[in-house]
C-alpha cells in the first residue's frame, strides 16, 4: 500500500513544498518549518478539529479549513499566517480564556501551560470579551489525580488518549454547548471510577492545569506529553 | 414483473376507489388532529352509516390540506368541496347535502388565493390520499416511477434526469441534487447508503412533519429511486423523536411496502434490493448537519466533523452516503412521473421547481403551502397568507430559522429563490417562514435565535460553543437596556469570528439572525442601547439604576 | 398486600426489561444501537435511570462514560423522573413570537415551577420543546400528551389546574 | 529632553506588582532620568494629579470607588498601563466572581471570622458584583501581563514609552 502513495506539490505561505498525498496540511507545514498554532491536536491522537486555532486559508475555498484534518492536494495554495488569520486566532484564544476560570497565577500548571504559552505566541495581550465566570467543581476524589474543571478547555485530548491509547474510555464529555463537561464514567467522582486504570496519560496530555497530579503546587505541574507518539507507535505495532 | 402486471395493481385500486360516488376526506395531520379531527371523522362514519349511504360514500382520513389555521378541514371528492372548521355538529349537514350544492357556511371557495396560487408537486398527494393506505397511494400511480426507473433506466440515466430537472437540495443549502447523486454514484465502495434527513429542527418549520404524516410512501419511493441511482441497498430515515405520528405512519408505510415487495429484495423482480430502517433523533438541532447526523445514526454524540471529506465519499460507517431531506426526496417520484422537463419549466433560471413553506406567525392563513420558485414574498404573505393578523403593520419575514435572517418590507417584491434570499442576508433554509408585525422586537427575535443556537451548539468547537454564549449574553444586555455601544461593537465582531471559524454549518450561520437584524433594524439596536427604549414595547428595560459600562 | 405489589412490580419490570432487550436484540446488540435502545428505555420507564444506563452499557459493550455522554447530549432524553402530569410548552419561533414568555411566567406564578422542572409534590413537570411542528396553531402546549393550540396564559393555567385535580 | 510624569496606583491588588517595580533596583535612577514620579503609594501625595503622562495601574476594579478612580485616572492620563494580571484579567480578585456577593460576604465576614461577626455596611466602599479588569471600564493603552510582571519587563516598558515607542511585550510578558 505505502509504496503507491503519490508525491504531490503544493504551496504553503508562498513556498513550494512536496508532500505525500495522504498527509494533512499541518503535517506538511511542520515538516517544512511552518508553524501553525494548535490547541486540541496532539501527535499520536486522532485529530478532532475542534479548537479551530489551526484554521488556514486555501485558495478557491471560501471557508477556512482546519490544517490538522485537511489533507493536501496537488496545486493547493495554503496561507497559514495572514493578518486576518492572526486576528481570528487571537479572538478564538480570547474565547478560550473567557469560557472558564483561568487564573494562571494560582494554577499548578503555571509556566507549563499550553494555553498560557499560546497567548504569548499569538500576541494576545488581554481578553476583550467579557469573562463568563461559570461555577466549576474541582474533582479531587482520586488518590493520584485531580480534575479541575475551572481550567478545562474541552480539547478532549484526555478523552481521546483514555479511549484510543489506554483503551479504558473512563473519560468522556457530558452535555453539550457551553454546558459540556468532561466526566468520569457515569459522571461520578473520579475516585469511585471502576474503569480508571490509574495510568495517568490523561494528566500528561492535558494542555492546561485541568488535569494534574495530586499534591502539585503552583507552577509544579509539568507534563510529559512527548511520550505519546511512542505509545501510539507501540500500540500500532501490537495491532 | 411485466408492465401490464404493474399497471393492473394501480387500476385495481383506482376501480375500487371509483366504486364510491363520494369521497369524504377528513384531514388527520397534526394541526387538524389537535383540533379533534378524529372525532369529526368518526362522526362522518356514523352519519354515513345512519343515512345508509355506506355504499356510495367513503370516509377516510387524509394528510395535510394546508390551511392549518382553519382546521379541521374536510374535502368532498378531492376538491369538489372544501370545508373549514368542521365540527361534529356540522357533519349531518354535509352528508345531507352530499348530492346537492355544498354547504355554504363552511365552504372555502376553490378559487381562494390560498389554494389557487399554489403549485403542488411535493405535496401532490397531501390531502388526496389516506396516509395509512398503500392502496390509495397506488391508485394515484404510486411506485410507478420506481417501476419505470428500475425497468427502463440505467443508473446514469436516472442521474441525468435529476440533473435535467434542476432540483436543488431542499434542506437549506440548495446543493444540486443531480450532482450529489452522481458524486455518490462515482464514489468507490461496495456498500453505500441513502439517508433521508427528517430531523426537522428549525423552530417554526413543519414541512417535513406534514409530508411524513400525509404521504409517507412518496418519500420511501424517492429513497428507493435514489438508492438505485447511487448504488445503495440500504436506507435510513433519521426522523425527529418528537414526531410520534410521523414515526407511526412511516413505520406502517415501510411495513406495507415491504409486504408488497416495493421495498426489500429484488424489487419488481429486478436485481435491485433496497431496505429502509428508521432511526430516531433525540432532540439535537445540530444533527441536521450531515456529519453530525451520521454520528447520531452510529449511536454517538451528534457532533460534526470537518468536511472534506464529504459524506458522499466518506459517510455512514465510512461508506459513501447520500443524504437528502424529506422535501427533496418527495419531489423525486413526481419528477419521474411528470418528466424532468416539466419540473424544470417551473421556477426561475437557477432555482427550478417548487418550494414548500410552513407559513406561521402573525399571518391570517397559517399553514403549509407549495409555491413555484420565483414567486414574490408579497404574494406569499398577502395573497396566499391573507395578510397580517389583525391587519397590523408588516415588519419582517423570517426565513431559514436560526440560520436565516429577517427580511424587511423593502424586499417584499423580491422573487423567492436561493440566490435572492442569500443576497439579502437570509437563506432559503428548509422552508420555515415566520411573519412578524410591528409588535415584534427585532432584538428580542435575535436574542431568541441566539438562545436557540447556544443551547443547540454541540460544544465541540470553541467559536460556536463560547461565541454563541457570548453573543447571547450581549443580546440579553441590549434587551435589558444595560449595554453600551462598545458591547454592540463586540457583538458585531463576534458575528464575524463565529461565522468564519466555526466547524459546521450551525456555527457558521448562527450569527445570521443578528447580522440581518443589525443590517435592517440598526435603529432598534440604537434605541435599546442609547435611549434605553424598546420601540416595539417587548423588552422590559431594567434601566434607571446607573449603568456602569 | 405489599408482597403482592412487589410481585406485580417485578412482573411489570420484567415486561419492560423485555422490551429493552428486544430492541437490543433487533440490532444484534451492536454498540450502534445505543440511541435506539435509550429511546426504548425512556419509552417504557419514562426516564433514563442509572441502573438502566449501566445495564445498556454492559449489554451493548459501550463504555459507561460514553453512554452517559450520549444520554446527556440529546435533549429528548431525561435522566430525571417526570411529574405525574406534564405540560410541554412549545418554544418554536411561531409560538415564541405569539406569547410563550407569558405562558411560562403564568405557570411560574401560579404553580411555582420553572421550565424544565417538576413541582415539589411531584405532581407537575413543566417542560419546553424546541418546536413540536404545530406552528400553524401557535402557541401550542402539550398537556399529558394532548396538544392544545392557540392557547393563552389563562387557558394554560386553567388546563393545568384541571390536570392537577384529576 | 523634557521628563515625563509618572503615576502609579494600586486598586484591588496585592501590591506585588509595585514590589516588582521596586525590584528594578539601581535602574530606578535611569527611570528617574526619564520620569518624575508625581503620584504613587511610594510618594506622599494624596490627590491623583490632573495631568500625567504615564500611569501604572495595578489591581482589578472591585468597588464603586475603584470605578470612580479608574475613570478619573483615564481622564488625567495620556498612556494608561494595565499593570499586572489583576489589572489585565482581574486575576486573583476574580476568584470570587462565580459566587453570589451575599455568599462572599458571609464567607469573608461571618464564617471565617473569629470575633465581631458583622457584615460592615457603612464606611467601606461598595463592592461590585464582580471584580473586573481595567479595560472593562476604560480604554487601556498598554497591557503588561504577569503576576507580577518582572522588573526587567517593567523597566523595558517604561523606557520604550519614554522613547516614544510602543513596547513589544508579547515576547517578554505572559500571564501568571
Amino acid at each position: 500500500m505505502s509504496s503507491s502513495v503519490n508525491i504531490i506539490t503544493l504551496t504553503i505561505d508562498e513556498k513550494q513544498v512536496g508532500a505525500r498525498e495522504n498527509q494533512t496540511i499541518l503535517e506538511v507545514a511542520r515538516e517544512n518549518g511552518v508553524e501553525i498554532p494548535t490547541m486540541c491536536e496532539l501527535k499520536g491522537l486522532t485529530p478532532s478539529g475542534g479548537c479551530r486555532m489551526c484554521v488556514v486559508e486555501v485558495a478557491g475555498i471560501p471557508k477556512l479549513l482546519p490544517a490538522c484534518m485537511t489533507t493536501v492536494s496537488e496545486g493547493m495554495v495554503v496561507t497559514t499566517n495572514s493578518e486576518r488569520l492572526k486576528k481570528l486566532r487571537k479572538n478564538i484564544l480570547e474565547l478560550f480564556f473567557s469560557e472558564r476560570n483561568h487564573i494562571c497565577a494560582v494554577c499548578a500548571s503555571n509556566g507549563f501551560c499550553e494555553l498560557q504559552l499560546m497567548a504569548q505566541k499569538v500576541e494576545m495581550s488581554h481578553v476583550h470579551y467579557p469573562y463568563l465566570y461559570p461555577h466549576c467543581e474541582v474533582d479531587a476524589s482520586h488518590n493520584r489525580f485531580v480534575l479541575d474543571h475551572n481550567r478545562c478547555i474541552l480539547c478532549t485530548r484526555c478523552v481521546r488518549v483514555c479511549d484510543e491509547i489506554e483503551g479504558s474510555h473512563t473519560l468522556d464529555i457530558k452535555g453539550r454547548g457551553i454546558e459540556a463537561q468532561v466526566i468520569t464514567d457515569m459522571d461520578q467522582p473520579w475516585g469511585d471510577s471502576e474503569t480508571c486504570t490509574l495510568c495517568g496519560k490523561c494528566v500528561h496530555v492535558c494542555p492546561t492545569g485541568a488535569l494534574i497530579e495530586r499534591g502539585m503546587a503552583v507552577g509544579e505541574m509539568s507534563k510529559r506529553k512527548q511520550l505519546l507518539p511512542y505509545l501510539t507507535q507501540m500500540r500500532e505495532v501490537k495491532t | 414483473m411485466t408492465p401490464e402486471e404493474f399497471n393492473k395493481i394501480g387500476e385495481k385500486h383506482r376501480n375500487k376507489r371509483d366504486e364510491f360516488t363520494h369521497n369524504i376526506r377528513v384531514c388527520t395531520a397534526a394541526a387538524c388532529a389537535t383540533l379533534k379531527s378524529e372525532e369529526v371523522k368518526k362522526a362522518f362514519e356514523k352519519e354515513v352509516k345512519e343515512q345508509d349511504k355506506k355504499k356510495t360514500c367513503r370516509v377516510s382520513g387524509t394528510g395535510c390540506l394546508g390551511l392549518c389555521a382553519s382546521g379541521p378541514l374536510v374535502t368532498v371528492n378531492d376538491g369538489q368541496a372544501l370545508y373549514a372548521k368542521v365540527s361534529v355538529g356540522d357533519v349531518k349537514d354535509i352528508v345531507n347535502n352530499i348530492d346537492k350544492k355544498p354547504v355554504k357556511r363552511l365552504e372555502i371557495p376553490a378559487d381562494t388565493p390560498f389554494f389557487a396560487r399554489q403549485t403542488k408537486i411535493a405535496l401532490e398527494n397531501c390531502g388526496t390520499t389516506d396516509p395509512e393506505s398503500l392502496e390509495d397511494y397506488l391508485a394515484l400511480r404510486g411506485y410507478e416511477s420506481l417501476y419505470k426507473v428500475l425497468t427502463e433506466k440505467t443508473q446514469v440515466e436516472v442521474i441525468e434526469e435529476m440533473v435535467k430537472s434542476g432540483l436543488r437540495g431542499r434542506g437549506g443549502g440548495g446543493f444540486p441534487v443531480g450532482l450529489k447523486w452522481s458524486t455518490v454514484y462515482k464514489a468507490l465502495g461496495d456498500k453505500k447508503y441513502v439517508i433521508c434527513n427528517a430531523d426537522e429542527g428549525d423552530p417554526g418549520a413543519f414541512m417535513d412533519r406534514s409530508m411524513l404524516e400525509s404521504d409517507p410512501h412518496s418519500i420511501l419511493e424517492g429513497m428507493a429511486i435514489a438508492g438505485y441511482a447511487v448504488g445503495a441497498d440500504q436506507g435510513y430515515v433519521y426522523i425527529r423523536g418528537e414526531y410520534p405520528l410521523a414515526i407511526k405512519r412511516l413505520r406502517a408505510a415501510i411495513r406495507q411496502a415491504e409486504r408488497n415487495h416495493f421495498l426489500g429484495k429484488n424489487i419488481f423482480d429486478t436485481p435491485f434490493s433496497f431496505n429502509v430502517e428508521l432511526r430516531l433523533g433525540a432532540g439535537a438541532f445540530v444533527c441536521g448537519e450531515e456529519t453530525a447526523l451520521i454520528a447520531s445514526i452510529e449511536g454517538k454524540r451528534g457532533t460534526p466533523r470537518p468536511r472534506p471529506p464529504y459524506p458522499a465519499q466518506y459517510g455512514l460507517w465510512g461508506c459513501p452516503t447520500l443524504i437528502n431531506n424529506v422535501e427533496t426526496l418527495s419531489n423525486i417520484a413526481p419528477i419521474f412521473r411528470k418528466g424532468a422537463e416539466y419540473y424544470a419549466s417551473i421556477g426561475t433560471e437557477k432555482s427550478k421547481g417548487t418550494k414548500v413553506f410552513a407559513l406561521a406567525g402573525s399571518i391570517k392563513n397559517t399553514g403549509l403551502i407549495e409555491v413555484p420558485m420565483g414567486i414574490t414574498l408579497r404574494e406569499i404573505v398577502f395573497d396566499i397568507g391573507g395578510g397580517i393578523l389583525g391587519d397590523k403593520k408588516f415588519k419582517a419575514v423570517q426565513t431559514g430559522g436560526p440560520s436565516g435572517g429577517c427580511i424587511p418590507e423593502q424586499f417584499l417584491d423580491m422573487p423567492v429563490d436561493y440566490e435572492s434570499l442569500a443576497g439579502v442576508g437570509s437563506i432559503m433554509g428548509s422552508g420555515g417562514m415566520i411573519v412578524m408585525d410591528e409588535t415584534s422586537c427585532m432584538i428580542d427575535v435575535a436574542k431568541y435565535f441566539m438562545d436557540f443556537c447556544k443551547s443547540e451548539s454541540c460544544g465541540k468547537c470553541v467559536p460556536c460553543r463560547v461565541g454563541t454564549a457570548q453573543m447571547h449574553r450581549l443580546l440579553v444586555l441590549i434587551s435589558e437596556g444595560k449595554a453600551s455601544m462598545r458591547d454592540f461593537e463586540l457583538l458585531e465582531e463576534l458575528c464575524d469570528v463565529v461565522k468564519s471559524t466555526s466547524l459546521c454549518g450551525l456555527g457558521m450561520t448562527a450569527p445570521n439572525p443578528v447580522l440581518s437584524t443589525i443590517r435592517y433594524f440598526k435603529d432598534e439596536y440604537i434605541a435599546h442601547i442609547v435611549d434605553k427604549v424598546c420601540p416595539a414595547g417587548v423588552c422590559v428595560m431594567e434601566s434607571k439604576e446607573e449603568v456602569v459600562l | 398486600m405489599e408482597q403482592g405489589n412487589k410481585k406485580k412490580n417485578a412482573a411489570a419490570k420484567d415486561k419492560r426489561q423485555k422490551l429493552v432487550d428486544a430492541t437490543m436484540r433487533r440490532h444484534g446488540h451492536s454498540p450502534y444501537a445505543l440511541i435506539e435502545t435509550l429511546h426504548t428505555v425512556q419509552e417504557v420507564y419514562g426516564y433514563l435511570d442509572d441502573e438502566n444506563l449501566k445495564y445498556v452499557a454492559e449489554s451493548l459493550r459501550v463504555p459507561l462514560s460514553k453512554v452517559y455522554g450520549v444520554a446527556t447530549f440529546y435533549h429528548f432524553f431525561t435522566l430525571k423522573p417526570q411529574g405525574e402530569h406534564t405540560a410541554v410548552v412549545c418554544t418554536g419561533t411561531a409560538c415564541y413570537i405569539k406569547g410563550v414568555p407569558g405562558i411560562l411566567s403564568a405557570l411560574r406564578e401560579k404553580f411555582f415551577v420553572e421550565a424544565g422542572e417538576t413541582t415539589e409534590d411531584n405532581k407537575l413537570s413543566v417542560l419546553t420543546a424546541r418546536c413540536i411542528g404545530s406552528c400553524g396553531l401557535a402557541p401550542a402546549v402539550v398537556f399529558d400528551g394532548e396538544i392544545a393550540g392557540a392557547v393563552t396564559p389563562d387557558i394554560v393555567v386553567e388546563r393545568v389546574g384541571r390536570l392537577l385535580e384529576q | 529632553m523634557k521628563k515625563l510624569t509618572l503615576a502609579t496606583i494600586w486598586l484591588d491588588g496585592c501590591s506585588g506588582c509595585h514590589m516588582s517595580f521596586v525590584d528594578v533596583d539601581e535602574r530606578i535612577l535611569q527611570v528617574a532620568e526619564k520620569y518624575d514620579i508625581i503620584f504613587s503609594p511610594l510618594v506622599d501625595v494624596k490627590e491623583f494629579p490632573e495631568k500625567v503622562d504615564v500611569t501604572l495601574l495595578e489591581g482589578a476594579i472591585s468597588t464603586d470607588e475603584d470605578v470612580e478612580m479608574v475613570k478619573k485616572i483615564r481622564k488625567s492620563t495620556k498612556t494608561l498601563i494595565a499593570f499586572g494580571d489583576c489589572a489585565v484579567t482581574s486575576n486573583v480578585p476574580s476568584m470570587r466572581n462565580h459566587y453570589d456577593l451575599k455568599d462572599v460576604f458571609k464567607r469573608g465576614y461571618l464564617e471565617t471570622s473569629t470575633d465581631n461577626d458583622v457584615i460592615p455596611d457603612e464606611m467601606l466602599p461598595k463592592l461590585l458584583d464582580k471584580a473586573y479588569p481595567v479595560h472593562h471600564f476604560v480604554d487601556v493603552d498598554v497591557f503588561l501581563q504577569g503576576c507580577p510582571p518582572s522588573a526587567d519587563t517593567i523597566f523595558y516598558a517604561l523606557v520604550e514609552i519614554a522613547e516614544g515607542r510602543t513596547p513589544e511585550l508579547s515576547k517578554r510578558a505572559r500571564f501568571g
